[in-house]
Order: C-alpha cells, then structure tokens, then sequence
C-alpha cells in the first residue's frame, strides 16, 4: 500500500499509457489512458498498490465503445481513473479475475451496451429482465453519437481511439 | 371513486369486482337473500376494521409505509398492525414503491395468492402512474400498477406523507362498509354526531 | 359412570371450550395492546372501547376469508393439522383445578396426562409444516420438532421434582400439599428452568424459529389463510394458558391466596391473577429479546437446561430422603 | 461420487429468499441452494428495484437530475444530492457561499443519522427483536421533522441545487435541531440497555459474518463495512470536500469486521455526526445561501468526477459532458452494490439466520442497487 504516486506513475508509464494528473477540489485523480492489451498489466499494478475498485462503466462513442474503471486508495486522497476502448465487436479483457468486485459492474455494462468480457465467470444480465437481455438502453442514438475527439476536452484519457 | 359515504346496493366491492354488481352476485336486498344482508354487513364491518397488510415494500414508500406502522402515525389503532409475511393472511396488499418489468410478474403472482377478500392501495406516485419514471426514455417502469392488478385506492404523492396512507386506509373502509369510519381523535368538536 | 357425572363432564367440557375462546380473545387482546404500550403506541383503538372488540373482529374476518388450500399439498393432512393443534390443548384443562370446586376430574396421574397430551401440538406443527409443500413451512416444522423434543425433557424432569415433593401426581394434591409453603420457594431453579423450557414448547420468541418471520417468513403457518390460521392462533395462546396454569400449580400454590372480597369465588380469582400474571411475562419477554439462533437453540437445552434439571432432581430427591428419616 | 456427495446432491434444496421477504428490505432475490439448514450457494438476482436513472440523465438537462438524485439511495439521500451539485461547481466552477457549505453539511449529517437509525431498526427485525424499531423510529421522527422544516420533503429531500442550497434555516430550525442534539445523546444508553448489552444480540451477531479487508477491499466495498473491518477509509477525512476539514470528527473502527463491529461502528458514527453538526451549528456564518449560477448549464467538454461519503459508502458520480446542455453521460457509484457483491464469498455454508443477520448488516437499499 505504500507505492506512492509518482513510483505508481514510473510502473504506468512501462505500459505505454499516456497519464494527466489533475488536482481536482478533492485530491488528486490520475488519468490513466491504456491501450487495450496493457488494460490488465496496469490493473495488476494498481491492484498490487493496494487500490480499490470504484466502479467500471462505458461510454458509446462513435468508433468504438469507451470503457473507464475508477479506483481509489483507501489511505491517500488519490483516485485513478483506467480508460481504454472496446474493440469493434464489442469485446474486451475482464477484470473480475484481478478485481472481483467489478463482476457486477461488467454484467451491467453488458445490459446496458452490449460489451462481453473475456474471462468473465458468468456472464448473465444483471439488471436487465429476460425479454430485454439484448436492449442496451445506455446505447445513444446515432444523431446524438459523438466520437471520442469530440468529447476530449484537453486531457489525454479520452483522446484518439487506437487500433481496434 | 364512487360518491363518498352512500352506500351501494350489492355486494361490497371486493378487491376483483369493480364497480358495476355483477351478476352472479346475488342482489343482498331483495327475496331469499334479505335475511343475509345483515350478516354480510356485520362480517364488511369486520373486515373493514382489521386489514391487516402485507410486508411489501418496493422501495421510497416502503420507508413511509413503514414509518405509518410505527408509533408516531400508528396504523395499529385502526387494526392494520399485523403486518403478515406470507399472502396467504394478508388481506390488504400495499404496493409501495416502483414496479418495474422485471417485477411485474411478481407482484401479479403475490395478489394472486392472497386469499379473497382482498384489496390494493397504491401508495405513491410510481405505483399510481410510475411517477418521475414515466417518461419519454422510460423502458423498463409499469407506469401504474393498475395495469397488472385490480387498485381500490390510490395515494398521490412522492413519497405521500404516512398520514396519506392512514387517509387510504380510511376510504378503503369507507368503499367496504359505506361509512367514514370516524376518527375520534381528529373529529372537528362541533362535527360530533353528523359522521 | 351415573349419568350425573356425565352431564358434570358434558358441561364442564362445553364450559372449557367457552373459556378457551374466550382466553384466547383476552390474551390476542392483552398480547397487542401490551405490545402497543411497551412500543410506546397505543394499540388497537378504534373499535370498541380501547380496542376491546379488536380480537373479535379479527377472528370474525378470519371466518369470512376463503381457506385456499395449495394445489400439491397433502390435501387431508393440510385440513387435519389445525384441528390437531386444537385438541391437546382443550383436554388438559379438565384436569387443571382452577380452585377446589373448580376443577372438571380429578385424575391421580393428572400430571402425567397434562404433559403426554401436550407433546401432541408438536405432531400438529410438523404436519401443518410438512403437508403444505413449501420449503419454509418444512423447514419450519423440522425446526419445531427438535426444539420441542428437546424442551420437552427439562420441563418432565422439573414437574418430577415436584411431584416428589408433593409426592402425588393429582394437581389437587399438589396444590394442597403447598398450604404451607409454596414450591418456587423450594424450587426457586425448577421454576425459571420450567418458565424457560414453557416458553420454547409453545414457540413464542425469543424461541419462535417454527414461525420465524424474518427468515422463513411465516413458518409453518405459511400456506394457511383464514380459519385454519386462527385456529392455529387460538391453539398457540391456548398452550401459552395451559403453560402459565401449570406452572402456577406446580410452584405458586394453584389457588391459594389471601381472602378477597367474593370469599366463594376468591380460590379462582387468585389462579387467574398468577396465570395472567405470567402471561404477562411471556408478552413482556417476547416483545424485547431478539430470537435465539437454532443452534444455539439446541445447544441451551442439551447443555445448560437438562444438566440443571437433573442436579434439581437430584438435590429434591436427597432432601426429601433427608427429611423423610429426620421427621417421620 | 462419494456417498457423502451423493447425499448432499439428494438433500440440496433449492430455495428463494424471493423479491418479497421481510428480511430483504426491498426486492432483492436470493437464490440460495441449501443443504438442510446450511446455506451452499447464493446467487443474487437484481434488477427488481431498476429505474433507468442513468437513462434519464442523458434526456434531461444538467439540473433537472436534482430531482432523481433523491430518489437513488431515499434512505440516505443528501449525500447524493451534495455529490451531483459539487459535480457541477466543479465542472462549471461555481464558488458556494459557506453558509450554504456548513448548511448542507449539518443536513447531510442529519440524513446520515437518519439512515443509520432506519438501519438499526431494521437490523434487530431481522434478528427477531420488534420493539427496538419503534424507538430508533421515534428518533428517527425528531430528525425527520427538522428535515422536513429545512428541506420540505420527509424522504426524497430536493434540497441542493448547483451554488448552494434552496432555503436558508432560520433560528426556529436550528433552536430545534440543538434541541435534538441534546435529546439524541441521551437516547444512546436507551440502546446500548436494549440492544447493545442484550446476550441474545451479541451471541447472534459475534463472529457472524466476518469481512476480511482484504475481502472488502477486492470487492471494493466502502463505508460503515470497511470500517468495520478495521480500515480507516473515510472520504469526509481523507478527501475532505464542501468543508468537512474544518470539523474535528474521528472515524470510528472496529476490530474483527463482524456484524456486532458494523452495529457498534454505525452507533458511534451517530455520535460523531451529532458532533459534527454542533460544531457546524455554532461557526454557522451568515450570507446568501445560493451563488450566482448561469441559467442555461454548458460544462465545458471532458469529464469529470467526485467522490462523497454516503451513509453506506463511497458514492462516486462521473459525468462525461460534451459541451451541450444535456450530460452525454452520467455514471453513479453506489456503495450498495460493492457491499453486497462480496456476499456470495462471505455468506459460503453458513446458517441460514447468520445469512438472514449478515445480509442485514451490510445496510442495503436495492433501488440503489439496481439504479
């Protein structure tokens, strides 16, 4: 638990992911954008600095489908917020394996946009009822769809999309 | 809601018959059935006065249902204390709170199995309409649980103060036995004897 | 028999019957408004004065529900149960002398049919539990079963060492051999072992597990609605009377007591008052401990109520000994 | 298959701890596969409490989600509130007056208190006991009340708007509220005689349920559940927001993370929110209550998150705007839902009441669930 913010920063910056640290109203939370294949080595990491799993969810963009994870230190006001994009067809790594706690969070993002995880123990709807398993309401309609450029604002978490 | 406080010929409206004496009901008032009026007015009177409800709290209105059974608001004094666990004691069934798809069917097979006769409150807005869930994005809220099942009563509000559900309780008996049961505590001094 | 004592027993039968509506209606009644008072709320108020006709219109409503009876349930056990769980608890009041006069037959082995008849309600819970086909009406029933065989043996092995004293079974005997000194004062330990072992027998809290309401919502009282359900309600609070009646024979000297204003009925009234004296302490308990885990249940009985039932015993039987070769 | 096995595959019974059950304390559907009175697996169904919140953010503008932030966790509902509004101060940089700071501190505390003794009541019904709900519910109505008369709602208070708060507490309110302070503080002995020191509580909730932390910190649960397993993890004190670094208040632990340790952490939180409130009550300053806001709200593009502490955990929201007036989308972090993902693990072969009691402990409210 002692990996103190910037040793953390050495061990993400292996990972190729390109990092923002802001100093928000309330501690600081580090912006943390990975590609896709380093997704698990960098929540290896974070696990391993003792951080908890915050929450897990996506965004509809219009390439692919943004997928952000928070989680926060339990001791320190610092809060990492992972983010990284589904590939076309929807896929993407799971985490349950590393972090349990995002089993739940996962089923939900399959309910409501559609995304499957790899290595996910059971993957069942968790909200959703039986007749609309395959409604993924969260998805946006296609006027209202932005991409990723739009919605970038200055910082490097939510910038270009990568390889698919 | 019929006019408050007349009381309609037939039967009393149970929780399946709406309105109208249906006709296999025999009328109470008129040849062999006359001598049973006063019967079934002693047994109405019977059920008016202790309903007791079933533990179901959906969600907000389950916490001000709850708050009514406690000892500030007190649904005890007028016999709705004994909240039963199971549908089959239970003759009051207040949907308190949001029903939703995948609750729907659940609520239906729970008034299915209480025993007759039964009745519904529905307490808040999202039982009664589906409340600030019934909107243009809205899939998964029923809006009104009148949609699945037969409602006698309907409380208004977000969620409605416990004294709206002791108001409920009063219509209901109201509806069973065709007389504003009176409230001694809160009559007006000089209204003593007009109830 | 002559056909006087026939119509003796006939009507004293239909007279106990009476009596246990009647019971039943005043502790429903005392039950609720006391649970009211001790949750600093009033109870029922709105019918009758104070709520008296409270219980009355409950059982009367319970009359005019339907009975539905579950489609896979045992159909002839379903209906049988209730009635089952009725039975054992009328008969021992015959045998219950209420005051001299008052008492239908005066059995030599009174004690021993009191408790052999009242093994039965655990029959009736288990097959109300079993035959209604839901899995927390069974696990209910199973419950029940264990807890009453294993309650069942504190309270057989405390009325023996009343009996030794007494050194009769006929509650008559009994009452009459506590002229002098009343047998809580020489059982204070038979006493609080027989009140604890009474309250698990009928399943009231902190030992209602059979119908317990958070975790297996109504036990085995789940598939019963309407008359069946009150039946069940009456049996409980009649079991409750029957508890309280015997522990006052067996430890507060039955009817005896100070004179009271009607000289002829005084021997009753003072059985009245220590029974519902301890019927109050039964509601009083339940409505302020939370309920015992099962196997804690269990473990209360074997390990702590039957060791102490049996040194009891033990140290009745040396005293009696004693004093039979120091007196006689 | 070993005869041990076989028997146990005869004797599974398959049972539902359905969407109506008393003990639930809403819709929550256990499956549970038990072997006689043991329980062997549990499988939570939710989704019965679901009401699109989410969904509704992205229909409606920025500041009409003030009216579902109540409705989300009612139990404890202006912790929610405070965390959306500061979510927009943050986003649209907005300073709130202190007034309005200490004004939505002393009431979020108040909900806090509120929320606990709903919990304590419900708590001991789970365990059998039925008085103890009336009396933590006659408190409960003394600080519904003072509620009501600041925020106008007993329940779903809408009381937090972006910049500040909707009304100010004039001196009737706060006469009142130092009035509650003093009766609630004597009230706890009334617990700690009825509930605290009573055998049958503590021989049914000692080493029940016990939460490692390093099992809550992998399902990542938070709040009065991590606490009591001992690890000091508050955000009013680690990252103190809308000015809880001005209150001396310490977070209480308890030691071997049981149901009896989540009871006595949650009474203790009682105290201190009674503490933090006092202070707040005395260095009350004056001013306006509301900041000057913009009419039409158009955070600039990007995202943004903040993190508060609700009576159960961590509520974390994280909006993503894209300039317009409607939120593309809004995320919201319920502390529920982490608690009661570790149940399964925790609750392996247990008793069937231990389940009923641990599951009681960890203060759930399902429609915060299922969102």
């Amino acid at each position: 638990m002692s990996a103190l913010p910037d040793e953390l920063l050495e061990k993400l910056q292996a990972c190729d992911a390109r990092i923002k640290s802001t100093n928000p109203q309330q501690g600081s939370l580090l912006h943390v954008r990975v590609t896709r294949t380093a997704l698990k080595q960098a929540a290896t990491i974070l696990r391993d600095a003792g951080l908890y799993p915050v929450f897990m969810t996506a965004v509809h963009t219009d390439p692919h489908i943004a997928l952000v994870y928070q989680f926060a230190a339990s001791d320190r006001p610092l809060r990492v917020l992972l983010a990284t994009t589904a590939d076309k067809g929807g896929q993407a790594p799971s985490l349950t394996p590393l972090f349990p706690g995002m089993q739940w969070h996962e089923r939900e993002a399959r309910d409501m946009f559609g995304i499957t995880f790899e290595g996910h123990p059971d993957m069942r709807p968790l909200i959703m009822c039986d007749e609309d398993r395959d409604l993924h309401p969260l998805l946006k309609d296609p006027k209202r769809l932005k991409t990723l450029a739009q919605l970038k604002g200055d910082d490097p978490a939510i910038t270009d999309g990568e390889a698919p | 809601m019929e006019n408050p406080g007349q009381r309609q010929p037939g039967r009393p409206v149970s929780g399946t018959t709406l309105g109208a004496a249906d006709p296999a009901q025999p009328d109470m008032d008129r040849g062999l059935w006359q001598p049973l009026r006063l019967a079934e007015n002693i047994l109405d009177a019977c059920r008016a006065n202790s309903l007791w409800p079933l533990t179901f709290g959906l969600s907000c209105c389950a916490i001000e249902m709850m708050s009514a059974g406690m000892a500030r608001f007190d649904m005890a004094r007028y016999g709705a204390e004994v909240f039963r666990p199971s549908p089959r004691q239970a003759d009051l069934m207040i949907v308190a709170g949001t029903v939703n798809k995948k609750m729907a069917p659940v609520v239906k097979r729970l008034y299915e199995q209480m025993a007759e006769p039964k009745w519904v409150i529905a307490l808040g807005n999202c039982a009664v309409s589906g409340g600030p869930f019934a909107g243009e994005g809205n899939y998964a809220v029923i809006e009104g649980v009148d949609k699945l099942i037969p409602v006698d009563v309907y409380v208004a509000g977000c969620p409605p103060r416990p004294e709206g559900l002791l108001e409920a309780i009063f219509t209901l008996q109201e509806k069973i036995i065709g007389r504003k049961h009176s409230f001694p505590q809160n009559r007006h001094p000089q209204q003593e004897e007009n109830t | 028999m002559d056909s006087e004592t026939t119509i003796r027993i006939f009507i004293s039968v239909v007279l106990v019957a009476g009596f246990v509506f009647a019971n039943a209606t005043v502790m429903g009644y005392l039950e609720r408004k006391l649970a009211g008072h001790f949750q600093r709320r009033l109870g029922p108020m709105e019918v009758g004065w104070h709520g008296i006709l409270q219980m009355p219109i409950d059982g009367i409503k319970l009359l005019g529900k339907r009975m539905l009876i579950p489609k896979q349930a045992e159909g002839l056990i379903f209906r049988l149960a209730p009635v089952i769980s009725l039975s054992p608890v009328l008969l021992p009041l015959m045998v219950i002398p209420f005051s001299p006069a008052l008492q239908v037959v005066d059995m030599k082995v009174g004690l021993i049919f009191v408790l052999a008849i009242e093994a039965f309600g655990t029959i009736a819970v288990f097959l109300a539990g079993w035959s209604s086909n839901n899995k927390y009406a069974m696990m209910g029933a199973l419950r029940s079963v264990a807890q009453n065989i294993a309650y069942e043996i504190p309270i057989l092995m405390v009325a023996l060492s009343v009996a030794l004293l007494a050194r009769s079974f006929s509650l008559r005997e009994i009452v009459m051999s506590q002229a002098a000194l009343w047998f809580i004062v020489l059982q204070p330990l038979g006493f609080l072992i027989y009140m604890v072992a009474g309250l698990s027998e009928c399943n009231r809290a902190p030992f209602d597990l059979p119908e317990a309401e958070s975790e297996l919502t109504a036990g085995y009282l789940t598939e019963y609605s309407g008359i069946a359900f009150s039946l069940f309600m009456i049996a409980e609070y009649t079991h409750m009377f029957i508890i309280c009646c015997l522990a006052t024979v067996l430890f507060l000297g039955g009817w005896q007591g100070p004179e009271l204003p009607w000289a002829e009925y005084s021997s009753a009234i003072w059985f009245l008052i220590k029974a519902y004296g301890l019927m109050f302490c039964m509601v009083w308990v339940r409505w302020t401990f939370p309920r015992v885990r099962y196997d804690q249940l269990m473990n209360f009985a074997w390990k702590y109520l039957i060791p102490f039932a049996l040194v009891n015993l033990f140290v009745t039987a040396l005293g009696v000994y004693i004093y039979e070769k120091l007196f006689s | 298959m070993t005869n041990s096995e076989t028997e146990a595959r005869t004797f599974r019974m398959h049972v539902n701890l359905g969407p109506q059950h008393p003990s639930t304390h809403g819709v929550l559907h256990l499956e549970l596969e038990m072997y006689g009175e043991y329980v062997l697996g549990i499988d939570p169904v939710l989704g019965y409490g679901h009401r699109m919140h989410e969904k509704m953010a992205e229909t409606r503008p920025w500041q009409s989600f003030f009216a579902n932030t109540p409705r989300i966790d009612y139990a404890c509902s202006l912790p929610h509130s405070h965390c959306y509004a500061s979510l927009l101060e943050q986003a649209l940089d907005i300073e709130v007056p202190a007034r309005a700071r200490s004004l939505r501190i002393i009431t979020s505390e108040l909900n806090r208190i509120t929320s606990h003794l709903l919990w304590v009541g419900a708590f001991l019904l789970d365990l059998g006991a039925f008085t103890p709900i009336l009396y933590c519910f006659d408190d409960r109505e003394q600080a519904v009340d003072i509620l009501e008369h600041i925020t106008g709602n007993r329940l779903t208070h809408a009381y937090m708007c972006a910049g500040g708060v909707m009304a100010d507490a004039d001196d009737a309110i706060l006469r009142k509220t130092r009035k509650f302070i003093q009766r609630m503080r004597g009230r706890f002995q009334i617990y700690d005689r009825l509930i605290t020191n009573n055998i049958i509580f503590v021989t049914r909730t000692r080493d029940i349920g016990i939460i490692t932390p390093d099992l809550a910190r992998a399902y990542g649960a938070t709040g009065p559940v991590l606490r009591g397993s001992g690890v000091p993890c508050d955000i009013r004190k680690i990252a103190p927001y809308g000015g809880y670094d001005d209150f001396e208040f310490d977070v209480p632990l308890g030691s071997n993370g049981d149901c009896l340790d989540r009871y006595s952490v949650r009474l203790q939180e009682m105290r201190q929110s009674l503490n933090i409130i006092e202070q707040a009550l005395d260095q009350l300053p004056g001013g306006p209550v509301r900041a000057k806001v913009p009419r039409k709200f158009k955070p600039a593009p990007g995202h943004y998150s903040f993190s508060v502490e609700g009576a159960r955990g961590d509520v974390t929201y994280w909006a993503v705007s894209d300039g317009s007036e409607i939120p593309y989308r809004l995320k919201i972090r319920s502390a529920c839902m982490a608690n009661l993902s570790l149940f399964p693990e925790l609750c392996q072969g247990m008793l069937l009441a231990d389940l009923i009691s641990t599951l009681g402990s960890l203060d759930l409210v399902i429609p915060e669930i299922d969102r």
